[in-house]
């Protein structure tokens, strides 16, 4: 049978902004397949969400974990020609853990303490806490891997000027309309890429982007809406892929004020919550049903969550026993951006009302959301994407001292747990720490997570091989071919 | 038209266009939330958050900023957009151009089309064409331009059927038939309005014109009907009528902005609402700026076109 | 009023209004069904027996919605139009019947706030004060404010000179029965006009900022949101865009109309025809 | 059998027409019958609203869409009009019938060149080139008197004055020689000196041409002197028609007696006798009044810019109990020393009023506001049409304390009385009232306030000829019973004549003459007197002293 073929143009829609190439801030939907195209990690993320050898070919860990050592590829070269050293991965992680930097990643690895360059092929981590995660972190999509010499210059050239060890190089960078990407020929892995390049297409409009991808003028569309998911998927000649992720909107109830530091409410809000509902109406059916967890079903030692039935007697009930007989008059903020915060509050103030919350929705602009309410507010709707790991999900928003601790959850045995998963190595004792972890969490609700939104995506059957992971960070263009005859 | 005048009306246009830039940038400055605060989202840290600041200048005392903002612009320099990677005056240059050609289409369009409808609506008066005329140009200004794109997209566009594009934007260097089939839809948003306005305003203006004693005289000269029409009715109906489309043509900016919104058009309007959105100050500002200088110098256009028409305002 | 109902427009107009006016002050209580109400089993349908006008992407019945957005709606566009015309008006007479430096000073400001156009003002602002209802209400009353008072000071300066106020002013009148017993009932005519025929502008401008999401929020029943939120599901449905889309041209016609009407009955050339 | 040269170039016979109206049809033209012959003048007069205008529109085929015409015939040396079809309208209208409007400028396209307004009508009807036209155009425009007429052709219409866009109307107007030419009052829009010229220039080409003219005119007096025929147009009939000598000598019908009863005479004089030795009431001294001070920057574009004078050093005075006319042409600054003494314009110099010494605008106090009065020119424009007339009357009376509260009803009907309207006017609003009877309003509004000097800017210059000599004597009359001294401000030499005691003439801002009404005829006037004079000339013709009207009549 047919192979691989070489060649070709692959053409990718996508309706968001390309503003920056800059990888250690960069954080637009669009970007980070550019960035996978163009710049290499020192490991990488599988669509089966455990890390692989990228431009490190293998690592090794100290038995406490607090110092790993990464083993780097032999003879890749950036695509200026200059050859890949220790010295560039030391640079790249210096950037990013210097708080003069804007760098994404940095609350992903500030665990680490110094980095060192051993030998040209060998860097050591120093951490300052153990961590068994380090690989999956180091695979964090603003963690790849730039030039001393960039870092050296003018840190705004890193927007619009890419130099990096990744499958394509940038050709042409047009943050309003274009950006081309051709083939780097000299790609660590012999034979790849199969194309000769890739052009990001800017559709600002949704409808301009269907029309034009059903017409056959690209060839991929990056994200598809669950409005048009249905029709799209019914089309000729297209493949519309759904990929179950870790995506969700959450309620956000902070603990430290009224009525929201009485579990009871919280959990009354849980049953009145309908779930295959939301599913239903905000997703168009394309998403599972989450049971406020914010653990990911896909991750590596994820537990299977109870279902939560919708029960608005019972969430009367309980609102009684919290105090609340006649029921509980409540504000619920929601930003503009995007648009599934406001109907993820529309649709649960439609289904809570049986259950005796009167919820009045406030929707305010994204930035003002951001300054005022973020991290503020009692009641209002987060929206995050999948994290690597159980350890990455929980650091980002539920231990102590977690990135973006919006709910004030306290749990001193909590962080306990965590911090003994992050040190151990043993993946059977982890899973038991994790399965313990998971279980306080749903004890005490902390968010409402409805659901789970699919990650929707679609290429004309002549595009081979195009997968997008569920945390959209890495998509392996580099094995993408198209059998156009 | 005199120098001295001319000199006056650029002089008032400087005055207007700095009290402009103050206020666009007092306004702009006070605006809650900041860029950082867009760019780097819910990944924001205090210190990325104070870093980034620092990075984009935003640490800077007002007046400071300001100056440095103005100097710059009086050399023609707009600083760098916060958002896009790239400097103001080629993003702000690109979309302008983008705007251009849309504009250009609809008004040559429109301008077109609606002079002869209003001087037929006015010359077969009290007719079916001129009540025809009528309802259109008064469906035509109740619709909000989102109104009648959405309707034209549903008619035109509609996915199993589609007899012209949804959208999107094809450089007329690059295809010249794609960039028509394009804007067709568009335009015709943008020009719905206008023509209502403009065959209006020249219905109206005609109308008058038509019962003044020149057009009698005329007439009663025995001159032909059409030179009646053409050579004394319309010119004199031409001048007020544009100094009303000069009026509108504010309005007409204004549409810009939601119709490009619409159509994905890479225009001004587009990258307005995307910095507004995203907080890039550099990018609102010099857009606001450009939309301004143009209505002020579209309006000076409109003023000399007048005087061209009407030899009694030459010399005033 | 009887010169008006006896055009075909002000009739037309009158009609409209009527009907709109009915809808905002009734349409809340005859409205079918609660208009955040979920009807999931029957989405994004066209019109039914259950449903006269369909469902939105909620199953939301549109009708419903309709109504219970007219009086959000007109009384934007009622609310921004009066702030707007009464500041702009007082701006106005002032500046005219001051005139000199005052007009001057007053004028030139104005001329600035006119230079930009007029949505991307009432954006600037609406921005600037954070979207939602009020903001946008504020927004455009501010943006209709410059042109109001030029008006005003025109119509002021067009009766100012007329010769009955200077039989006034050589009569040693004071200042203010001047302005106020002679100058203002003559100059309040265009002002009417113009304010009628803003309301238009004002509903047509709520609607385009809850169109572009800085007005109305969801799940508000304004209807240039309506829109906004079925846009999405315009092919699928053509109704719930059309139907608030065809609503606010129908307010703003009869807006429109009636202005013109209005117009025509003030005109003083019409007796001589 | 009348040969082809008798027959008439213009036959009206029994024509009728109306319009329709919101109120129903109003007939316009009733039985109308009317010839005109080669060379011949015909003249039409009558009242504004009489159908004059009606008439030639309905001669020239050109009638407004609710016209409605009943029986009769017109025809054009013997076709008939009626019938004609479009087309052959057209091309015989401007070639065989042609047309002069009252006013020049309304009439011109003001975006075209004059020249090319000549030009197109050759071309059009005499198949001339571009050039030839142009030639032929310059050559008409010579015979109407214009100097430099190839400069005239190169200029918008208003870049010239009323008299040479006149002109231009006139030259084509007889362009191509046409056999019919109606007048339609071409002079009325003009001054007094350049309405002279046109109508020297009108007799002129009349004679040259041989052309037959209709000419329309609301003025017997001027008729007298330029037509052969004369018809009397009342309400839209013609009431009585002839020779010019015999219509205003013996005319037949009461109606055109009194119209020649209102042409105003210089010997019929209705002032009160002068009042002798009568001590000043006024004196106004060196006033001057400036118009548009050009701004700093102007002055700095243009160092010859300069403010315009409106009035430039006039003294005069006004003696207890006179009228003192002011004439001039249009622009000559009348108003300007009106608004001056009124308060209206800031003027410099000094007035002496009643003893009392005031150096500034700023000066002049209530007393002096309410000692003075003005009434204007435009009664469409002089009262509030938001208030009633009983509240406009009452004004006066409140603001200056007149009488008592409770009296004032009583005052207003007094001085409705006073003004020959009837009481129930009080509740009227001004557009219930004719332009006469608004003025008449006016002017009791200015004596209401029982002043000592009242100026009257023009009060008669938009009223018809009959009401204007009503409006006069009334003036007369109230002086009479209340003692006021009157500035009487007009163009028209022989109304002030028979009104005013003394003449103040102006010109360009100055003024330059100032003698006893006596005196007009002396040759020490100055030379811009005379002037005016000569263009104004007695209404000789009117040999028989007509019959006093009775007070107040329209
Ligand atoms: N288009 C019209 N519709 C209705 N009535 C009209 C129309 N034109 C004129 N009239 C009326 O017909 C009558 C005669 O008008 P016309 O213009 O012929 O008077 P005129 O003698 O020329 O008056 P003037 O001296 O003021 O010019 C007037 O009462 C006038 O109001
Ligand atoms: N407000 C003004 N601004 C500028 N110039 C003015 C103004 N009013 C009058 N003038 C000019 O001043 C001069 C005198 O005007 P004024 O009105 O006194 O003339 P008039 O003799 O009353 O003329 P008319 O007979 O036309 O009423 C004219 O040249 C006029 O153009
Ligand atoms: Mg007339
Ligand atoms: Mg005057």
């Amino acid at each position: 049978q047919n192979g691989p073929r070489q060649g070709g143009t692959l053409r990718i829609s996508h309706s968001t902004r390309i503003a920056t190439l800059n990888v250690l801030s960069l954080s637009g939907p669009a970007e980070y397949p550019c960035i996978d195209m163009i710049y290499s990690g020192l490991t990488r993320i599988g669509f089966d969400n455990l890390p692989h050898p990228d431009l490190a070919t293998s690592w090794e860990a100290s038995d406490d974990a607090t110092e790993f050592t990464f083993f780097l590829r032999e003879g890749v070269t950036f695509h200026d020609g200059s050859p890949f050293t220790a010295d560039d991965v030391v640079a790249t992680y210096e950037a990013i853990l210097n708080t003069d930097i804007p760098a994404a990643a940095r609350s992903s690895l500030n665990m680490i303490e110094s980095v060192e360059a051993v030998d040209d092929l060998t860097v050591r981590f120093h951490l300052s806490t153990p961590f068994a995660d380090l690989p999956v972190s180091t695979a964090h999509a603003n963690a790849r891997i730039l030039s001393r010499a960039a870092l050296e210059g003018p840190i705004s050239n890193l927007d619009t000027q890419a130099n990096g060890t990744g499958p394509f190089r940038l050709e042409t960078y047009d943050s309003a309309r274009l950006v081309r990407l051709v083939r780097n020929e000299n790609y660590y892995i012999p034979g790849l890429p199969h194309l000769d390049a890739v052009e990001m297409l800017l559709y600002p409009d949704l409808a301009a982007e269907t029309a034009n991808f059903l017409s056959g003028a690209t060839d991929v569309m990056l994200t598809v809406q669950q409005a048009d998911y249905a029709r799209i998927a019914a089309a000729a000649g297209i493949e519309a892929k759904r990929v179950s992720s870790g995506r969700y909107a959450c309620v956000v109830m902070r603990q430290d004020q009224e009525p929201w530091n009485d579990v009871r409410v919280r959990k009354a809000l849980a049953l009145a919550t309908d779930r295959d509902l939301l599913v239903d109406v905000i997703l168009e059916g394309l998403g599972r049903p989450a049971y406020d967890s914010i653990v990911a079903p896909e991750l590596e030692f994820a537990t299977e969550k109870p279902a939560i039935p919708y029960d608005p007697a019972a969430a009367r009930a309980l609102l009684a026993e919290a105090g609340y007989p006649d029921g509980l008059k409540v504000r619920l903020i929601a930003s503009d951006r995007p648009a599934i915060r406001v109907q993820t509050a529309i649709a649960l103030q439609q289904t809570a009302a049986a259950g005796g919350f009167d919820i009045e929705i406030e929707t305010m602009p994204h930035d003002t959301y951001l300054a005022n309410v973020w991290m503020k507010g009692a009641f209002y709707i987060g929206y995050w994407g999948m994290q690597p790991t159980v350890d990455a999900t929980y650091n980002l928003l539920l231990t102590s001292d977690a990135s973006y601790e919006d709910t004030n959850w306290k749990n001193a045995e909590f962080d306990a747990l965590i911090a003994e998963g992050r040190a151990t190595v043993d993946p059977a004792a982890r899973a038991e720490i994790y399965a313990r972890a998971q279980a306080m969490e749903l004890e005490d609700t902390p968010y409402i997570v409805p659901f789970f939104e699919d990650v929707l995506t679609a290429n004309r059957d002549t595009t081979e091989m195009w997968e997008v992971a569920p945390m959209t960070r890495w998509f392996y263009i580099e094995n993408v071919w198209l059998d156009r005859t | 038209m005199s120098l001295a005048y001319l000199l006056r009306r650029l002089g008032s246009i400087v005055i207007v266009l700095a009290i402009v830039t103050v206020a666009v940038f007092g306004i702009t400055m006070i605006l809650p939330g900041n860029a950082a605060i867009m760019i780097l989202g819910e990944h924001a840290t205090p210190e990325a958050l104070a870093a980034m600041e620092r990075q984009l200048g935003l640490d800077r005392p007002l007046a400071v900023q300001y100056l440095s903002w103005l100097g710059g612009v009086l050399q023609g320099d707009f600083g760098m957009s916060l958002r896009l990677s790239l400097p103001v005056s080629q993003v702000v240059g690109a979309a302008f151009w983008n705007s251009a050609a849309l504009a250009l289409v609809a008004l040559v369009a429109v301008t077109v089309i609606s002079i002869p409808i209003g001087a037929i609506a006015a010359i077969r008066r009290g007719t079916g064409w001129d009540l025809g005329i009528g309802v259109l140009s008064y469906v035509g200004t109740a619709m909000p331009e989102f109104v009648t794109a959405t309707i034209l997209l549903v008619l035109f566009a509609s996915p199993d059927w589609p007899v012209l594009p949804a959208g999107g934007f094809v450089a007329p260097t690059e295809d010249f038939g794609a960039f028509l089939t394009h804007v067709t839809l568009p335009a015709a948003t943008l020009g719905l309005i206008m023509m209502a306005h403009i065959s209006r305003q020249v219905r109206s203006e005609m109308a008058d014109v038509l019962q003044s004693d020149f057009v009698r005289a005329a007439r009663l000269k025995g001159l032909a009907e059409r030179r009646v029409i053409w050579r004394h009715a319309l010119p004199n109906s031409l001048a007020p009528a544009v100094a009303v489309i000069s009026l509108d043509i504010g309005y007409v900016l204004g549409g810009i902005i939601v119709v490009e919104e619409i159509f994905a058009w890479p225009g001004l309007g587009r990258l307005l609402i995307y910095a507004l959105q995203n907080r890039d100050l550099p990018v609102i500002q010099a857009v606001t700026l450009l939309l301004a200088v143009v209505y002020a110098l579209s309006n000076l256009l409109a003023d000399l076109v007048i005087a061209w028409l009407d030899p009694r305002v030459r010399y005033a | 009023m009887r010169d008006i109902l006896r055009s075909p427009t002000g009739l037309i107009g009158t009609i409209l209004l009527t009907l709109v006016f009915v809808a905002s002050v009734f349409g809340p209580f005859i409205a079918p069904y609660d208009p955040q109400m979920f009807h999931a089993a029957s989405r994004l349908q066209g019109p039914s027996a259950d449903f006269w006008l369909g469902t939105d992407q909620y199953g939301r019945d549109l009708m419903s919605r309709l109504l219970h957005g007219a009086p959000a709606t007109v009384s934007f566009g009622l609310g921004a139009t009066a702030l707007g015309v009464g500041a702009g008006s007082i701006i106005g007479v002032i500046a005219g019947v001051a005139g000199g430096r005052t007009d001057g000073v007053i004028m030139r400001i104005l001329d600035g706030m006119l230079a930009m156009p007029e949505l991307l003002f009432t954006l600037l602002i609406v921005t600037f004060l954070g979207g939602g209802t009020t903001q946008a209400m504020l927004a455009v009353a501010v943006t209709f404010t410059p042109g109001m008072a030029r008006i005003a000071r025109s119509a002021v300066l067009s009766v100012r000179t007329r010769e009955y106020v200077l039989a006034a002013q050589a009569r040693g009148e004071t200042q203010s029965w001047i302005v106020l017993r002679e100058v203002l009932p003559n100059a309040i005519g265009p002002i009417i006009v113009e304010a009628t025929i803003r309301v238009s502008f004002a509903i047509m401008i709520g609607a385009t900022l809850g169109f572009l999401g800085l007005g109305a929020q969801p799940p508000s029943t304004e209807w240039g949101l309506m829109v906004a939120e079925a846009r999405q599901f315009m092919f699928r449905n053509p109704w719930c865009v059309v139907v608030p889309g065809l609503a606010i041209a129908i307010t703003a016609m009869g807006f429109n109309l009636f202005g013109d009407a209005l117009r025509d009955a003030f005109d003083p050339r019409k007796g001589h025809g | 059998m009348k040969s082809l040269t008798d027959r008439p170039v213009l036959q009206v016979t029994n024509y009728s027409m109306g319009y329709a109206t919101d109120a129903g049809d109003i007939p316009a033209l009733r039985d109308v019958s009317l010839s005109i012959r080669r060379g011949e003048t015909h003249a039409l007069v009558g009242e504004s609203g009489s159908g004059k205008s009606t008439l030639a529109w309905a001669i020239m085929r050109y009638l407004p869409g609710n016209a409605r015409e009943g029986a009769g015939a017109i025809l054009l040396s013997g076709e008939d009009m009626i019938g004609m079809p479009r087309r052959d309208l057209e091309r015989l209208r401007g070639r065989r019938a042609a047309m002069v409007f009252q006013d020049p400028s309304a009439a011109l396209n003001p975006t075209m060149t004059l020249g090319d307004q000549v030009v197109e009508v050759l071309m059009r009807h005499r198949d001339m080139t571009p050039d030839a036209a142009r030639a032929e155009a310059e050559a008409a425009l010579a015979r109407t008197g214009i100097r430099d007429p190839a400069r005239i052709m190169k200029r918008y219409p208003h870049e010239a004055s009323g008299g040479e866009k006149q002109r231009v109307v006139i030259a084509t107007a007889f362009a191509c020689n046409p056999e019919l030419i109606i007048f339609d009052e071409p002079t009325t829009a003009l001054d007094i000196l350049t309405a002279r010229q046109i109508l020297e220039l009108f007799v002129r080409l009349r004679e040259e041409t041989g052309v037959a003219a209709l000419y329309i005119s609301h003025d017997l007096g001027l008729v007298g002197r330029i037509a052969d025929r004369v018809s009397v147009i009342h309400k839209g009939e013609i009431v009585e028609s002839g020779p010019v000598a015999q219509v205003l000598t013996a005319p037949a019908h009461a109606y055109t007696r009194s119209l020649l009863a209102a042409v105003p005479r210089p010997a019929n004089r209705i002032a009160l006798p002068a009042p002798q030795g009568a001590p000043v009431l006024m004196r106004i001294e060196n006033i001057n009044v400036r118009y548009g001070e050009p701004g700093w920057l102007t002055r700095l574009l243009d160092p010859s810019a300069s403010a315009h004078a409106g009035a430039a050093d006039v003294t005069l005075d006004v003696r207890r109990g006179e009228l003192l006319g002011i004439v001039g042409e249009s622009g000559s600054g009348k108003s300007t020393i009106a608004r001056a003494a009124t308060g209206l314009n800031v003027f410099e110099g000094r007035i002496t009023f009643d003893g009392r010494d005031f150096t500034g605008r700023a000066a002049l106090d209530r007393r002096y506001r309410r000692d003075v009065q003005i009434v204007f020119q435009h009664p469409d424009a002089s009262l509030n049409p938001r208030q009633s007339i009983g509240g406009i009357l009452a004004r006066p009376l409140r603001l200056y304390n007149l009488v008592p509260r409770a009296q004032i009803a009583g005052r207003v009907r007094e001085l409705l009385e006073m003004v020959l309207l009837p009481p129930e006017f009080a509740t009227r609003y001004p557009h219930q009232l004719s332009g006469g009877q608004k003025q008449r309003v006016a002017i009791a509004r200015a004596f209401a306030a029982e002043p000592k000097l009242v100026i009257c800017d023009e009060i008669t210059a938009a009223l018809d000829v009959s009401v204007q000599a009503a409006v006069a004597r009334l003036l007369v009359g109230l002086q009479q019973k209340t003692g006021a001294a009157c500035v009487f401000i007009t163009h028209d030499l022989n109304l002030i004549r028979q009104l005013a005691h003394r003449i103040a003439v102006m010109q360009a801002g100055r003024l330059v003459d100032l003698f006893p009404v006596e005196e007009a005829e002396s040759p020490a006037r100055h030379p811009y007197t005379r002037a005016l004079l000569d263009a104004v000339p007695l209404p000789a013709e009117l040999q028989t002293e007509p019959q006093p009207e009775p007070e107040g009549a329209p």
